[in-house]
């Protein structure tokens, strides 16, 4: 008799890996066991997610959040401890840390990957306009300033309206290298450093300058439109994400290139922001308990992470095992972390628990500030009062 | 089967207390009809009757058994509205066989009474209309049909035949009568038509104002009314009503029908001049302005050419004259 | 009613009214439908164009066909949504009757009762219900579905319709009584009848939020068996990547069977359907 | 009817009620009421426990919530607001013209202008984005054409618009509800009560406002208790166009919106089924007082004409 | 003004035929009364110069202009219908005004006419009241008061008069009669009682199925019908018919009124045994069956007793008897 394990996901995007590649692959090795891909709409998986695991109708693997969302799964008990999964040796501490318990004692989830931001731009753009991949802030401005000048391209597709835009791919895109990555994230959830310190700021003294190179009435731009915008060709320099890769190099019709967030100047170290992004936990409810584990094992194995990844460019493997990726503008990417120090999104672990939701006002701020409609400063202090209304760190 | 009692029944309407407590024996197979003027109770009274509208007090008692509790299904009666409340999704067979198939009746007996209703009312080429495709006349007729096919031992006709044309409405009535020979029913009739109730009644109730102001035979009604408001509601045209001051009587009032006074050129009672004649074919109204009795109206058998402004004496029959009491009482 | 009821001024300007209004009604679906026939590169390059020979492209025809069964989907929606229609207007319209028609103690409160259910979102009651249906063992049933929607399109039709209801004639109904007809007849066979358009207008209502509903179908019945046409299409709706080109597509496929159901329910809308009935 | 001592037992409206109460209860009120009794507890290490109204104190007394609250009602309210001024008299307006006898295409007319009520809220956000997106150029081009090209702004993106431009949108797509419950209601008068109208003399506008309004006032007020109960419940537009955070700046955030953040939680927020019960308690209870109000104020005192 | 001329009008309602081609001309100021078997066409007719019904052909001209093409609102004319169809929504008062109030009458004025109406149709203690809490002859007063009131050139009322009881029928008809001196207009009007269209007529128009059969005054119609339909449908109760055949005569049939024969118990031209006797208080109309006539009626003037199966002789009026062909046409 078969097993059939369903795997609860938000993402609709990898269907077609999963059908075609990740789920034969498990299944040519392990036979009598089925693997269903149900994934529901990203907006809705959450919520959807929340109710099937109360009422008890959830899918045995549960691809996970980090930090938070996951780990509240886990103490309401929805999601089994797997520290003890064979596979999970394959990671380390810090990989695994968002899907961890604070004490660090539990694992819930095999991590998967991680996504890295930076900048994606258009070769041929560059190439015709004359400019030289910046490096610093002034290279940075001074290369917007002339792509402006030109008039041919926008010179910034980012739009404001979907909000997490503005705050993922400005304000956390940039932020590493002014409050120093790890450091000065360590420092906010110690209560040692606050929002409105200068170091913390100063990302968004600088998004606040963008506003002049974003494309006309980017306050109603969405984050498709972003997409399309670069992608069609009329911006030149798409702060991005690294998932967009695969999507880019399907739509793009030019050469396109990535450079990591320019430091304020040359000799700077650089950071990044190398965010733990998605990972697999098993339903502690699962009737194939066994089946399961069998699957994380294999989700927690370098075949996997191969894959996966180069299936998924952008999606960059967790797994201590270096995973040999194809794509050269993922290797681009990828090589930062030799170059730069990595760090999570800031506001993800700890800082996010009460109300109100600094993520959620870190999105709500970032847009307010490029759009103008609040000051860096004004912004910072939102936040950090919104922050130090509920969060008492240990000291 | 069939009798019917009403007991004091009111019924007001808010502060508008429409019936004044009305008692009245209805006898197994009795064709009684209720005459009165416009708005005075008559279908109030068949709707408190029939279990449609609750009285305000007082008893309603079917076949001796008080059917305040019965619902109007239960009661075994059938009713043409004054107005008509036809079913107007329905075909005109339908409209008349639904009750009847409800009541689980076969459905050759259906087709048989539908068809018996509706040659008695020349409907049968209406049958598969709807009623938004009828004549008014039609409509009414459908009305008849649909409470005439249900063959019930009480019928509530109210105002059944005022839309029809006068040949028409002759045979209807035949027919009504004859129905109500063959089915021995109690019917109730509502009409406004002084032939109707002449012809139909085997009992004339006259209401008024909410109130019963005589019960009675046609013949008894129209001989010997109780008061003045009887006297002048039954008989067309109306009983001439003349002072009786004026004419040196000790009744407040005579009363003598405009066919009880014959008329001459050269002398009679009363001398007056033609206001005006009516020509009815048959026979002729001329209205006299009278020295003593005032206006008073004369029918005359056939054709009578009188011209307004010539001179006439009205005569009135003696035998044939009415004398009212202040109360409006007759006085015996 | 005749011509000569008509005056033309008034007419032109109705014509001219209601072709406006059509057109802001219809642009934005026109652009939706025209764009489903585009690459992706011309959706968004020329939104205003109609596809040319060399921008169109049926790419997302081909997705939507390719990924999925959608007929069967469409079947499962189709079922679904004609299944809790019959229901809520079935049981809805009974309700109605009874709240409109009779005096009983506890008559508004009973209408008030069913009116609670448009006040909160169902989609509160979402784990409770989910749990019923597990205990039940409805979930990944079409009946889960249908039973949702049912209830939860219940308070709408018998709000308005014991509205209606009201406006029935009480002279025919009582006529249907004094013909000895029963109280389930004279429901079925006049009141029914005679609340047609009504009965159309709360079936409209009642079915476009059961078809396009993404939740419940989502949480009950997510399997590949019973998945509706909208959850379906939600496929495309990825986390960074939305197939604009397949969802316009599903969804513009989507359209037609609720354009159909509506067009058959609103030929119900009949003018004069109670005339004739009284004077 | 008939109101004596020993009526018999009316079975029959039990049986009418009895299916549509029974589902209803069992599938929405139940969970519902568990849902809502939630607001009285407080999740504290993985154990609901009892706190009275403490929910509801925080939802008032905390800023964190009130302020969202107060925010999200304000909006709610000018929302609604919109709709009654706008969408009603247009679905009015548009199914009197419909109504009237003979008009020619009538049939294309009621359906096209149906078209947006029966689309998904999908294609809707996805339609309104794309033509009012300041990238693509539908609108700038169409205002173009007009020559008001310097009236556009990106209203999805300007605080100040944003949410008015919402309302409009949600009343383009549901201008059919109005519209069509109007259409049945006119289509009950009698004919023959129009005829007479006719040749009394009291045509176009005036009978409208004289005859037909007069009698479709019921139907009236269904459509704006309707509409008060479906703009106060409303959520999906919202979500689909701005997001769950309904930007900018949380100026379209109404309390469906705000509801859903709080229920069933956004992002890295974690649902607090306890406070979104709050919240939905206090939804309910102010559209209950809408409806309350409409059916013991309003409708009590509606006549009725029967046909 | 007022005059109004039907040209060949044809209506027909699908493949039903109801008007078959209409041709009338009534001159400004006159009272024309339609009469006719229920069916006939009366209230299309009616409809159709009111321009609420389109006709299949022919031309409606009112004033000498075609008025194919202007609304009712526009014709001038204020119309009673058959159904009433007054406002459900308005008091007896508001729907009696609403239209002068639309016309911009100045309020003092449409007080004045509702208090005329009103008092005329004795519907004073109503005028608060709403239609449905009527009686069906205070909703007919009502649709009649709103015609009225607006006091137009032409005026059409579709028996008008059929809920009214009798006392306030005669009432109503005087005013009606008085209403048309007064405004010198052109009044329709459609009834079935036979009372109404010889008092009110100018010229009675006898419709039947969907064609006229005959214009001409009141007396004329009485005294010189065209053919058989005409004799028997003016004249209450309907002319006797003999067939020609059995009495020896050339001609088809033999047409007597019931008024046009007398009595006797000993001799007379035809020997019939009584079948039945009705009682109408004036006058009693006596159902012989005669060996040489078959059944006929015979209407006597006051009270007369004749016992069912007593054998009395009926002789007709030779000047008063009627000689119709085999075509139905009256032979001179
Ligand atoms: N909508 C319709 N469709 C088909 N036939 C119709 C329609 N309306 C009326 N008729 C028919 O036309 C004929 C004439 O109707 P009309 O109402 O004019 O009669 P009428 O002379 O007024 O009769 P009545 O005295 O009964 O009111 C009738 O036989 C009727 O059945
Ligand atoms: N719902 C009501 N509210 C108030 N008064 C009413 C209501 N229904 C009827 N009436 C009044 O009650 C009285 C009796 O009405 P009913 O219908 O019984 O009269 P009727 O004798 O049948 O008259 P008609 O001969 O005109 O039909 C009338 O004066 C009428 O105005
Ligand atoms: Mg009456
Ligand atoms: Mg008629």
């Amino acid at each position: 008799q078969d097993v059939t394990l369903n795997i609860e996901s938000w993402r609709g995007d990898d269907l077609a890996i999963w059908k075609d590649k990740l789920i034969p692959a498990f299944e040519a090795k392990n036979p009598g066991i089925k693997v269903v891909f149900a994934p529901s709409a990203p907006t809705e998986y959450d919520a959807a997610l929340g109710a099937k695991l109360a009422a008890g109708s959830a899918g045995d693997l549960i691809t996970c959040r980090p930090f938070d969302k996951s780990l509240e799964l886990f103490k309401k008990g929805n999601l089994a401890d797997i520290s003890t999964l064979p596979g999970m040796e394959n990671f380390s501490d810090v990989a695994k840390a968002a899907w961890q318990t604070d004490d660090g004692k539990a694992s819930f989830c095999v991590p998967m990957a991680s996504v890295i931001h930076g900048f994606i731009y258009n070769k041929d753009a560059f190439d015709q306009l004359g400019i030289k991949v910046p490096t610093t802030n002034e290279e940075f401005y001074a290369a917007l300033d002339k792509i402006k000048a030109d008039g041919t391209y926008i010179p910034m597709a980012m739009g404001t309206k979907d909000l997490w835009e503005a705050a993922t791919m400005g304000y956390q895109n940039i932020g590493p290298n002014y409050w120093k990555g790890e450091e000065g994230r360590a420092a906010l959830i110690k209560g040692e450093q606050k929002l409105t310190d200068p170091d913390w700021v100063a990302p968004y003294a600088e998004l606040a300058k963008w506003k002049d190179y974003l494309g006309d009435g980017f306050e109603a731009q969405t984050y498709p439109d972003s997409q399309n915008l670069f992608t069609l060709g009329r911006a030149a320099i798409y702060p991005a994400g690294s998932w967009e890769i695969g999507l880019f190099n399907t739509q793009a019709q030019f050469k396109m290139g990535a450079f990591p967030p320019p430091v304020q100047k040359a000799g700077d170290t650089c950071y990044i922001s190398d965010h733990t992004d998605i990972g697999m936990g098993l339903n502690a409810a699962s009737k194939n308990a066994d089946a399961a584990k069998t699957f994380l094992s294999w989700v927690a194995s370098p075949d996997f992470a191969t894959i996966y990844a180069n299936a998924l460019p952008g999606f960059f493997s967790l797994n201590s095992t270096p995973v040999k990726m194809e794509d050269p503008l993922a290797q681009e990417f990828v090589s930062w972390r030799d170059k730069c120090k990595s760090t999570i999104r800031s506001t993800y672990q700890i800082l996010s628990r009460g109300t109100p939701n600094l993520e959620n006002e870190t999105w709500v701020e970032s847009a307010n500030v490029i759009n103008g409609t609040d000051t860096p400063e004004a912004a910072a202090k939102k936040l950090q009062d919104g922050l130090d209304s509920w969060y008492k760190p240990a000291k | 089967m069939g009798s019917l009692n009403i007991e004091n029944v009111k019924k007001a309407f808010g502060p508008v207390e429409v019936l004044k407590g009305i008692n009245l024996e209805v006898t197994d197979g009795e064709f009684v009809v209720f005459v009165g003027p416009s708005g005075c109770g008559k279908s109030t009274l068949l709707r408190v009757i029939a279990g449609l509208e609750d009285s305000t007090s007082g008893r309603v008692v079917i076949d001796g058994a008080d059917v305040s509790a019965t619902p109007p299904a239960k009661r075994g009666i059938a009713m043409v509205f004054q107005t008509y409340a036809l079913y107007p999704h329905l075909t005109v067979k339908n409209n008349m066989g639904l009750g009847l198939r409800q009541a689980g009746t076969p459905a050759a007996e259906i087709d048989r009474r539908i068809g018996i209703a509706s040659s008695m009312l020349s409907l049968e080429p209406y049958l598969s209309r709807r009623p938004a495709e009828l004549s008014g006349g039609q409509r009414q007729r459908v009305a008849i049909g649909r409470a005439v096919v249900r063959e019930p031992k009480l019928f509530l006709f109210d105002e059944p035949l005022s839309n029809l044309d006068a040949a028409l409405r002759v045979n209807t009535r035949l027919e009504i009568a004859q129905l109500h020979r063959r089915l021995k029913a109690t019917m109730i009739y509502v009409t406004h038509d002084q032939v109707e109730a002449m012809t139909l009644a085997d009992k004339i109730v006259v209401l008024n104002a909410g109130k019963i102001e005589q019960i009675g035979g046609p013949m008894e009604l129209y001989n010997s009314p109780a008061n003045e408001f009887v006297a002048g509601f039954i008989g067309s045209p109306k009983m001439n009503f003349v002072d009786g001051g004026r004419l040196g009587e000790t009744a407040k009032t005579i009363g003598v029908r405009p066919e009880h006074l014959t008329v001459d050129a050269k002398s009679g009672a009363w001398k007056g001049t033609v206001v005006h004649a009516e020509h009815l074919g048959a026979d002729t109204n001329v209205y006299l302005d009278c020295e003593k009795a005032g206006l008073i109206t004369v029918r005359i058998f056939g054709v009578y050419n009188a011209e307004p402004g010539a001179t006439l004496y009205a005569t009135p029959d003696p035998a044939k004259t009415y004398r009212f009491g202040a109360d409006g009482k007759v006085l015996k | 009613m005749s011509t000569a009821t008509r005056s033309l001024p008034r007419t032109i300007g109705a014509h001219a009214i209601l072709l406006t209004y059509t057109a802001i009604a219809l642009f934005p679906v026109v652009i939706v439908i025209v764009n489903s026939f585009k690459s992706r590169a011309a959706i968004f390059g020329a939104p205003l164009t109609p596809p040319t020979p060399k921008t169109f492209d049926l790419i997302g025809y081909t997705t939507v066909i390719g990924q999925g069964d959608f007929i069967h989907y469409f079947q499962n929606s189709l079922v679904v949504t004609v299944a809790s229609l019959f229901f809520v207007l079935l049981f809805g319209a009974m309700a109605a009757f009874a709240l409109s028609e009779y005096r009983f103690r506890g008559n508004s409160l009973m209408g008030l009762y069913l009116a609670l259910g448009i006040m909160i979102p169902i989609r509160l009651a979402t784990v409770a219900i989910l749990q019923l249906m597990v205990a039940s063992g409805l979930v990944n049933t079409l009946t889960a579905l249908i039973l949702v929607y049912t209830a939860q399109g219940l308070p709408l039709a018998v709000f308005i319709l014991s509205e209606f209801m009201k406006q029935v004639s009480d002279d025919l109904k009582n006529a249907g009584r004094i013909d000895g007809l029963s109280e389930y007849t004279i429901f079925f066979r006049l009141v029914l009848p005679l609340v047609r358009p009504s009965m159309a207008t709360v079936a409209v209502f009642t079915m476009i939020p059961i078809w396009n509903d993404l939740w419940f179908p989502l949480i009950l019945a997510p399997s590949e068996e019973t998945k509706t046409v909208t959850l379906g299409a939600q496929l495309f709706l990825g986390q960074f990547v939305t197939n604009w080109n397949a969802i316009l597509a599903a969804l513009s496929l989507a359209i037609m069977p609720v354009l159909i159901l509506y067009v058959i329910f609103s030929r119900q809308l009949i003018r004069g359907i109670t005339s004739g009935a009284v004077k | 009817m008939a109101a004596a001592p020993k009526r018999p037992f009316r079975w029959h409206i039990g049986v009418f009620l009895a299916p549509a109460v029974l589902v209803y209860t069992a599938i929405m009120i139940l969970p519902l009421a568990g849902t809502l009794q939630l607001s009285l507890f407080r999740n504290i290490n993985q154990s609901q426990v009892f706190v009275g109204l403490e929910n509801f104190r925080m939802l008032f007394g905390d800023p964190n919530w009130s302020v969202n609250f107060w925010n999200a009602l304000r909006n709610n309210v000018w929302f609604f607001i919109i709709h009654m001024l706008v969408q009603n008299p247009i679905g009015v307006l548009l199914a009197a013209l419909l109504s009237s006898p003979r008009l020619r295409f009538s049939a294309f007319y009621r359906t096209a202008i149906f078209v947006p009520t029966i689309l998904s809220f999908v294609i809707v956000g996805f339609a309104w984005k794309l033509i009012l997106s300041p990238l693509w150029g539908v609108a700038p081009n169409l205002m173009d054409l007009v020559g008001l090209k310097s009236l556009f702004t990106p209203w999805l993106g300007k605080e100040q618009y944003a949410l008015t431009t919402l309302s409009l949108i949600s009343v383009w797509q549901f201008v059919g509800i109005p519209m069509m419950l109007i259409y049945a209601a006119l289509l009950s008068i009698p004919d023959e009560v129009i005829e007479a109208a006719e040749c009394d003399g009291i045509t176009g506008m005036s009978q409208f406002w004289k005859i037909k309004l007069p009698l479709i006032l019921p139907s009236i007020g269904i459509i704006s208790i309707l509409t008060f109960v479906g703009n106060f419940n409303a959520f999906d537009l919202i979500y689909t166009a701005q997001g769950a955070l309904a930007g900018p700046n949380y100026s379209t955030d109404i309390l469906g919106t705000f509801l859903y953040r709080a229920f069933f939680g956004f992002q890295l927020q974690v649902g607090d089924p306890n406070m979104g019960a709050a919240i939905a308690t206090m939804m309910f209870l102010i559209i209950l007082g809408g409806v309350c109000v409409y059916l013991f104020l309003v409708q009590t005192r509606l006549r009725r004409y029967q046909f």
